[in-house]
């Protein structure tokens, strides 16, 4: 039995692994999250996109260990005011077929996400854009309107992504699809893509980088299912994945390696119907003590994740480290109070008034986290009603305030796709698009303000901290766990560090023979 | 005369079903409340100018009658229009399945109607105790859910004995047969129960005709009678039963191929349904209505070959 | 006795044992000689189709036999199957009440009638030929089309004469025919009859005839049997039936019968219904119905006795014709 | 006198020719039935009441008797509270097409001619629809849940029902009795809905365990894929889904034990479905 | 001179393009017993169906007690059955059944003469007593009983509503003949107790002449001969009918010469089809 009382804290956290020495044939690997819809960097937002294409396309910089942007097809970046941002590009680098990347090329990348008819979510890190343009055969200048402190972390993100603008021109409609194929300079390129059945990628011997890649081919496979995922694991007919299925860990842990990294990921209950009985802050302060932390952690995430006491997990502290932890220790270790949370809803008139909580059940941990919490609730004298939400829904909360309609709290994950917290905290500003609790608070708001225009790292660190004390304050997000990333690969595989930026860096590149 | 007639009959029955479960297909995507767009999201933020476009870019605006002509003239053309979440042709999109999914059900069918039809004919002729247990097998099988009996084999067969592949679908024929064996398997279970049981019937119906007793009283030896006399005339039920289990299969393929990771057009129909993914859906739905409506109508175009009664306006029975 | 083509001596069938046993048949005596007519009269659950199919060695599922069944002196109940199979292609044929369902639907005439040859070994060819051969005897026009079609496509009576070219293509030496007209009309009635007898008489084949009609018994056979609940009641010449009927069964039954010919004269019914023998009282099982009967009726079964040119199993057989 | 005593044994003998499977399977549907009303008298836990440290424990653990399932909820209450949606739902699809079969049966059969060629040729059309296809067009049209599959499923039955009730009614429209009942002067409608009808009960009674039976197998499938029942809902289908990863764990008892539940019921409707239809042919038999 | 009680002319009933029943015209006087024979498919059963109104003639008119029946208002449906009763041949179909005997025989009663529960039960047991069952026979269900006992049972019902004609299809010919002269004897003593009329429709020659005062002949849907039932026995005019008469099994009987008469007849099929012309019998 595995009954998770008995069980001790969970897994550990790798940091680093031997790197690759031998090169390995072909390798197969799964991608959990299905076939992709596309390879077009630009509408890479979503994991089974991103795993791939993280190996074919590269932007200016890249994520390198730690979440620190490193050079990849530029080779610095200056940065000589607020506004001001001049790349200067790698030399020599070319696509896949022959062609030299051109600073054109850059700019066509750039410029056809902000097209809202493409529907890159990438489209973020524009808002304070003023204008982006050749300023030099291999330099090119990002000028904003507004200081933006969190803007270069995109150059490291698909945003940037670099893609012959020939190609994609030509390909038009199709570019990325099946049918059009995609023109990039990563270390793989695209051999084939038999749709339904799996993607094929082979070495590009000609890299600009001269850690050479050690595995000559790379195939994708798709498999949704988490038993049959964990059978062909097992099973040997592939050879990898990441995000392996919590509940077959330890048969997976037996046959090859199972290691585990921090991660940018947070799961957590925001506050969606501002005016509902969540307005009350009792109300949320009961919430806050009901939650079985303990249980989650050991049962539901079957100890592969951490608890948290802010939103932002400490992995995506990018810099002011010292400052962060000085911060974050002050701030109240969560633990489940029941007693606590029943004399809450007892002095609180709105606490007993019905609340609906929203969750995505197909998410099986947040199924059960929802299921968890609902019965908690209950047990606290309060009343939940569970609503489950299609991907779809889901998408729609973000989108449309009906389909917001009559939620008043939504259990979801997200993750940071940096390590700058303020790419978080920003959202719920007052008036942000995405504050869709309706959020405001001034010493909030003066805070994270201060922050975006400061480039010192721990002056920043320091007004992000206190923004991020405010919230823990006011609970309008409540932090439930942060996630362990998670790769699977059989033994005499080596050099992949289990780190969340597999979704926007090589990683295949790193993976090797023992 | 007879059989020519009857069989323009059956094929503008046909065509006339096909007809209107298009109209229904069309119809019924579209009719659909909320937005279609929001699937090209994949879940994640858009905002409403981001849907807009989208809408616009979908065609998603247009009428319905002109909607429906648009997209009938496509399916004439072998085009069903654009899958929303994979940017490509949803022809192709099938096209690349079909194969699997196809050789899945194909399998599924052969393994269902061999055995289900070897047990039914022994059964019956045995009679006593094998009959007994037989239908008891039949009632336990045709009661299994296809998703508990693919649970059952996974973990048997491919987890626990590791007999068998648990996933994909194998490249090349016998590596793809030893692949789908398993799901083919789990599909097959219930409708080899269905067809044991109909089977039965069908020939202990036949073994107490009379003609039966007429040919054995004729000095027919039994090996004889049963192959001629028996088997025979049972084939047409067994046919026309087989013939619908064929077709819902290929719907069954959604349960199997999302349980054993295959990547047919069953589990893209999953997919899609969950995503909202409606020129994929309308495909798929359109394509099981054809395999229908195809394979029951070559059913019926048979049953003259075996019971010539049918063309003459009578039942087969 | 080897002028006998059927011997059935004191046939008793019974269906499952014991306490549970269910009497079908007793104590059923019936021949048939070479080139004779018998006739087998009765109501319905009197027994005949079963005594019929006996001797074919076709018993109910189930069925217990006692005693004795010879064709051609060959012993049907204790023959092994493959005995039986051969008896049943060479020397006995057998022709149902419903022509439609004696044949297999889904199979060419054709089919049927060299089924039986080819069981015989007769090579393919030559059996289509015999097989166009007997439909022209029987009467079928264009004898090689027919053989192409199929059952349905033929009328009741056309159908019970393919049926009877079925049973006579292996010139079997008895001839088992289990009311082979009453499906029809009339009219094909007489026509099937009339073809059964040329057939039978030019082969000199034994038949035993099995109907419901007296009439036609009467007209057809030279010797009868009646039967009433699974027993024989009595043996008699065809042509005294009417005249002088030995068993009060008999007689009353020709008294319910309404006829054409002659004058008009009023029927008397009888009383109550027919029995199946397991339904019957003890004793004579026509006493409950019988005019005549007393009390020594209900003692034993009453035997076999000789009356006029018939013999009968009734205690007062003096009582019915003088 | 003496008719009386064959005639009752012959009725007795019929009453104890009911074969085992049918006692037990009515049993069990029984079972299963009270079950579900008096889920809340019966259930030894609330099917909510989590607790994520005493999750998958194993049948036969104190207080639950058939172990928990991964959220640590009682899998006995569970399947007792589930077999509500389970039994329920297919049920309402039952009755629906039912209703619907019968109605459209009676009338094709009745009306014959034109009549009956439209609605003849309107269930062909249904019926090339696989019942699952038809559930899974709507939940892409109406998103999951489960009152869009049971109209779905309804409507994919009907014809199930509406061609037997068809082929009944004309084959038991020709039997003489129900010409006798016109020839006495009774009109249409009364002879239909009083003669004919109960006449035809038992064979819709029979179609409709079966279409019970397949129901509530593509329901759970439906389940299974995450497209029916929404938590916190539950049904035998979404719980045998929820189970899939403990089952990957090697604690398949939160799955197995519903999906035991689906197929014992589904046994014992096909059972009692077929015995309902043995009987009438039987029935029919017995006069032929 | 009494008025017919059921008169019929030119009846015509087509089915696609076969006549099953062609210009059948004729009259029955109350108390009468009119036999209609012939071979089968020779109209006989339609001719019965269309006076019960089962089918709907393509043309011609049946008239019931002075009065044309036409229509299926529920005055006409319900006027018609209490004039004209239909007995058939399978007297186990003809009972629902569910139904126990003496409820299928209360049922035409309470359509037609509506009162008490109890003088419903009283007139079912006057019913059965009438044709010979008992109350045994009352509480059972159809399949408990024997054919004859059905066929009393679906004669009592037919009686029920008091109709002054009873149409019997094949009444007798599913029975055993000891049976079937139970029947034929319960027949003719109604007739005599009731004054009520025959349409006795059947193949059997010897049935009709038991049962009937006169008869027609038909064949392929037209009567080919009418007359006494006596009369077209002891001399009959048209080679069919005398070809039905030497199908008749008896002493001394030539089978063979039935085959070529019909064959005969057969070669000349339009031989006195329409020879006798629309007299009254
Ligand atoms: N297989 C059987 N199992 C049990 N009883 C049987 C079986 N076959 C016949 N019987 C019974 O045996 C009795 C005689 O049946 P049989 O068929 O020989 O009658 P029959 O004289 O041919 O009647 P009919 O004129 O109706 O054909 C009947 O009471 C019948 O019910
Ligand atoms: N409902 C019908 N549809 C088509 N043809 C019919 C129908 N009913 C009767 N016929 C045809 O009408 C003709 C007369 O049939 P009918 O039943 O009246 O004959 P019958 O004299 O009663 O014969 P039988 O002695 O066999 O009962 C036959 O050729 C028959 O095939
Ligand atoms: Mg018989
Ligand atoms: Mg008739």
């Amino acid at each position: 039995g595995s009954n998770a009382s008995g069980k001790a804290a969970g897994p550990s956290i790798t940091t680093s692994v031997p790197a690759a020495t031998a090169e390995v044939g072909v390798i197969t690997w799964n991608v959990p999250a299905g076939e992709p819809p596309t390879l077009d960097p630009a509408r890479s937002a979503i994991e089974s996109v991103s795993t791939i294409v993280a190996n074919l396309c590269e932007g200016l910089f890249t994520l390198g260990p730690g979440y620190r942007p490193e050079p990849a097809l530029a080779t610095s970046v200056e940065h000589p005011d607020p506004l001001t941002y001049v790349i200067h590009l790698r030399a020599g680098v070319t696509f896949w077929n022959g062609d030299p990347v051109t600073t054109e090329d850059v700019l066509y990348s750039v410029q056809r996400i902000l097209d809202p008819k493409l529907g890159s979510s990438w489209i973020g890190w524009a808002a304070h854009l003023d204008g982006i343009k050749a300023t030099g055969d291999d330099e090119i200048t990002v000028k904003l309107k507004k200081p933006d402190v969190v803007v270069p972390n995109f150059f490291a993100m698909p945003a940037f992504h670099v893609v012959q603008k020939s190609y994609a021109e030509k390909a038009g409609k199709d570019f990325g699809t099946a049918a059009g194929g995609v023109m990039c300079t990563g270390p793989y390129k695209v051999d084939d893509w038999a749709q339904g059945r799996q993607i094929t990628l082979t070495r590009n011997d000609a890299w600009w980088n001269p850690a050479r890649p050690k595995v000559k081919e790379v195939r994708f496979t798709f498999v949704t299912d988490p038993a049959a995922q964990v059978a062909a694991l097992a099973g040997g007919d592939v050879d990898g994945q990441f995000s392996v299925p919590r509940a077959a860990h330890d048969q997976l842990a037996a046959k090859g390696r199972l290691l585990y990294g921090a991660s940018l990921a947070t799961t957590f209950l925001s506050v969606i119907n501002p005016d509902g009985a969540l307005s009350d802050l009792a109300t949320r302060q009961a919430l806050h003590a009901l939650i079985d932390y303990q249980g989650i952690i050991q049962s539901v995430y079957r100890g592969t994740a951490q608890p948290l006491r802010a939103l932002v997990p400490p992995q995506a502290w990018g810099y002011g480290r010292d400052v962060y932890q000085a911060e974050y220790d002050k701030l109240p270790q969560p633990a489940q109070d029941l007693a606590k949370a029943r004399s809450l809803v007892a002095g609180s008139a709105k606490a007993k008034e019905k609340l609906v909580l929203a969750y995505t059940p197909a998410i099986e941990e947040e199924n059960r986290i929802a299921t968890a919490v609902a019965d908690a609730a209950t047990q606290a004298g309060m009343r939940v009603e569970l609503r489950p939400l299609t991907a779809e829904q889901f998408g729609a909360v973000f989108s449309s305030p009906q389909a917001r309609a009559g939620i008043d709290l939504l259990l979801s994950s997200g993750y940071l796709d940096f390590p700058e917290p303020l790419a978080y905290y920003q959202f719920f500003t007052t008036g942000n698009f995405y504050n869709f609790g309706g959020y405001r608070n001034k010493d909030y708001d003066v805070a994270i303000a201060a922050a975006t225009v400061t480039d010192d790292a721990d002056a920043r660190a320091k007004e992000v901290a206190k923004a991020q004390a405010i919230m823990a304050r006011d609970l309008v997000n409540i932090p439930i766990a942060t996630q362990y990333v998670s790769v699977y690969h059989r033994s005499g595989l080596t050099g992949l560090v289990p780190r969340q930026s597999y979704l926007n860096t090589p990683w295949a590149a790193e993976l090797g023979g023992a | 005369m007879a059989v020519a007639a009857w069989l323009g009959r059956r094929a503008v029955a046909a065509l006339v079903t096909l007809l209107v479960a298009s109209i229904l297909i069309y119809g019924a995507l579209r009719l659909v409340p909320g937005d279609p767009v929001l699937a090209v999201s994949g879940g994640r933020r858009l905002t409403p100018g981001q849907i807009e476009a989208l809408r616009e870019a979908y065609g998603l605006n247009q009428g319905l009658v002109q909607g429906y002509l648009d997209w009938i003239g496509g399916v004439f053309r072998l085009d069903l229009g654009t899958s929303m979440t994979y940017q490509t042709g949803v022809t192709s999109l099938l096209a690349s399945r079909l194969g699997v999914s196809g050789l899945l059900v194909a399998y599924s069918a052969a393994l269902a109607i061999g055995f289900g039809s070897a047990v039914a004919l022994v059964s019956a002729v045995k009679g006593g105790l094998i009959n007994r247990v037989t239908s008891i097998v039949a009632a336990v099988t045709t009661a299994t859910p296809t998703f508990v009996a693919a649970i059952g084999l996974l973990s048997l067969f491919a987890v626990g004995l590791g007999w068998f592949p648990a996933t994909g679908a194998g490249t090349g024929l016998a590596d793809r047969l030893w692949h789908l064996t398993l799901p083919a398997a789990a599909m097959a279970i219930a409708a080899f129960g269905v067809l044991a049981r109909v089977g039965n019937a069908a020939f202990a119906g036949e073994l107490s005709r009379e003609h039966v007793d007429v040919a054995r009283g004729r000095g027919v030896s039994g090996g004889a009678v049963i192959r001629r006399h028996v088997v025979r005339n049972a084939l047409a039920p067994l046919l026309t039963v087989a013939g619908l289990l064929v077709a819902s299969l290929f719907v069954g393929t959604a349960v199997v191929e999302t349980a054993f990771g295959v990547d047919g057009v069953g589990s893209l129909l999953v997919s899609s349904v969950s995503r909202r993914d409606f020129p994929v859906v309308q495909g798929i739905a359109l394509v099981a209505v054809v395999l229908f409506v195809l394979v029951n109508t070559l059913v019926d175009l048979a049953l003259p070959a075996i019971d010539p009664r049918v063309t003459a306006g009578g039942p087969a029975r | 006795m080897g002028e006998d083509v059927l011997g059935i001596t004191r046939l008793g069938l019974a269906i499952g044992a014991g306490e549970r046993a269910v009497p079908l048949l007793a104590d059923v005596t019936v021949r048939v000689r070479r080139g004779e007519t018998v006739g087998l009269v009765g109501e319905s659950g009197s027994g005949k189709s079963l005594t019929a199919r006996a001797a074919l060695g076709m018993l109910p599922r189930g069925a217990r036999a006692t005693g004795g069944v010879t064709v051609s002196d060959v012993d049907v109940l204790g023959a092994d199957s493959r005995t039986l199979r051969e008896l049943r292609r060479t020397r006995v044929s057998m022709i149902f009440q419903d022509p439609r369902a004696s044949i297999n639907p889904v199979r060419r005439v054709g089919d049927y009638l060299t089924e039986g040859l080819r069981a015989r070994g007769v090579p393919a060819r030559a059996a289509a030929e015999r097989a166009a051969d007997l439909l022209g005897r029987v009467g079928i026009r264009d004898p090689r089309g027919a053989l192409r079609r199929f059952p349905h496509q033929f009328s009741g009576g056309m159908l019970q004469r393919v049926v009877i070219a079925g049973a006579l293509s292996t010139e079997p030496e008895l001839l088992l025919a289990d009311e082979p007209t009453t499906a029809l009309d009339v009219t094909t009635q007489a026509e099937v009859i009339g073809l059964l007898r040329d057939l039978q008489r030019e082969r000199g084949t034994g038949m035993l005839f099995v109907t419901h009609d007296l009439d036609l018994a009467a007209a057809v056979c030279d010797r009868v049997y009646v039967m009433y609940a699974g027993r024989i009641v009595e043996e008699a010449p065809g042509a005294s039936l009417f005249a002088a009927p030995a068993h009060p069964y008999t007689k009353a039954l020709l008294e319910a019968s309404p006829s054409v010919h002659g004058d008009k004269v009023a029927i008397k019914a009888i009383a109550g219904r027919p029995r199946s023998l397991a339904e019957s009282p003890p004793g004579c099982s026509f006493r409950d119905r019988c005019p005549l009967a007393g009390d020594d009726c209900a003692g034993q079964v009453p035997a076999h006795r000789p009356h006029g040119a018939s013999s009968a199993a009734c205690l007062h057989l003096g009582g019915v014709t003088p | 006198m003496t008719l009386t005593i064959p005639a009752l044994r012959a009725r007795a003998a019929r009453r104890r020719r009911r074969p085992l499977g049918v006692t037990l399977a009515v049993a069990f549907l029984a079972l299963a039935a009270v079950t579900a009303v008096l889920a809340p008298v019966l259930a030894p836990h609330s099917p909510a009441a989590t607790s994520l440290l005493n999750s998958l424990a194993p049948p036969g653990t104190d207080g639950h008797p058939l172990g928990t399932d991964s959220t640590g909820r009682d899998v006995l209450s569970r399947i007792m509270y589930g077999a509500r949606l389970s039994l329920l739902a297919p049920l309402g699809v039952v009755l629906l097409s039912g209703l619907l079969g019968t109605v459209i049966g009676l009338v094709a059969a009745r009306a014959g001619g034109w009549a009956d060629a439209v609605l003849s040729r309107g269930m062909d059309i249904v019926f090339a629809f696989p019942s699952l296809l038809l559930a899974m067009l709507v939940v892409a049209v109406s998103g999951p849940g489960l009152a869009a599959p049971i109209c779905a499923l309804a409507v994919g039955y009907t014809p199930f029902v509406g061609r037997v009730v068809r082929s009944m009614a004309i084959q038991e429209g020709a039997r003489p009795y129900l010409e006798c009942y016109r020839v006495m002067g009774f009109g249409e409608l009364t002879v239909a809905v009083r003669h004919l009808l109960p006449n035809v009960l038992p064979v819709l009674l029979a179609q409709s365990a079966l279409a019970f039976g397949y129901a509530l197998v593509d329901l759970a499938a439906l389940s299974y894929l995450g497209l029916g029942v929404r938590p916190p809902d539950a049904d035998w289908g979404s719980m045998i889904a929820e189970a899939r990863s403990a089952i990957l764990q090697g604690e398949p008892w939160s799955g197995l034990l519903p999906g035991l539940a689906v197929m014992l019921t589904v046994v014992s409707v096909n059972v009692l479905g077929e015995h309902l239809g043995a009987a009438v042919s039987g029935d029919r038999r017995e006069v032929a | 001179m009494t008025a017919p009680v059921l008169a019929v002319t030119s009846l015509v009933k087509r089915f696609g393009s076969v006549a099953a029943v062609d210009g059948v015209s004729f009259e029955l006087m109350p108390g009468a017993s009119l036999g209609i024979v012939g071979e089968s498919g020779s109209g006989k059963t339609t001719v019965a169906r269309v006076l019960a109104g089962l089918e709907r003639p393509t043309s011609g008119t049946v008239t019931l007690a002075g009065e044309v029946v036409t229509g299926h208002s529920r005055r006409t449906r319900l006027r018609r059955a209490r004039l004209l009763q239909l007995i058939f041949q399978d007297p186990y179909g003809s009972f629902d059944p569910r139904r126990s005997i003496a409820a299928s025989i209360a049922e035409p009663l309470r359509l037609h003469r509506p009162g008490s529960r109890e003088r419903h039960r009283a007139r079912v047991a006057e019913l059965l007593d009438q044709v010979g069952l008992g109350s045994r026979a009352a509480r059972s269900l159809p399949r408990e009983l024997s054919g004859g006992q059905r066929q009393r049972a679906a004669i009592a019902r037919a009686l029920a509503v008091e109709p002054r004609v009873l149409v019997l299809d094949e009444a007798v010919a599913a029975l055993d003949v000891s049976i079937q002269a139970q029947i034929l004897t319960l027949l003719d003593g109604l007739r005599r107790d009731t004054g009520i009329a025959y349409v006795f429709v059947s193949h059997d020659l010897a049935v009709v002449r038991h049962i009937t005062d006169s008869a027609l002949v038909m064949r392929h849907g037209r009567v080919v001969e009418r007359g006494e039932t006596e009369r077209i026995l002891r001399d009959p005019r048209h080679p069919y009918t005398r070809l039905l008469l030497d199908s008749i099994p008896s002493p001394g009987w030539d089978p063979g010469r039935v085959a070529r008469d019909r064959r005969a007849l057969d070669q000349h099929p339009s031989h006195g089809e329409s020879a006798c012309s629309t007299s009254t019998v």
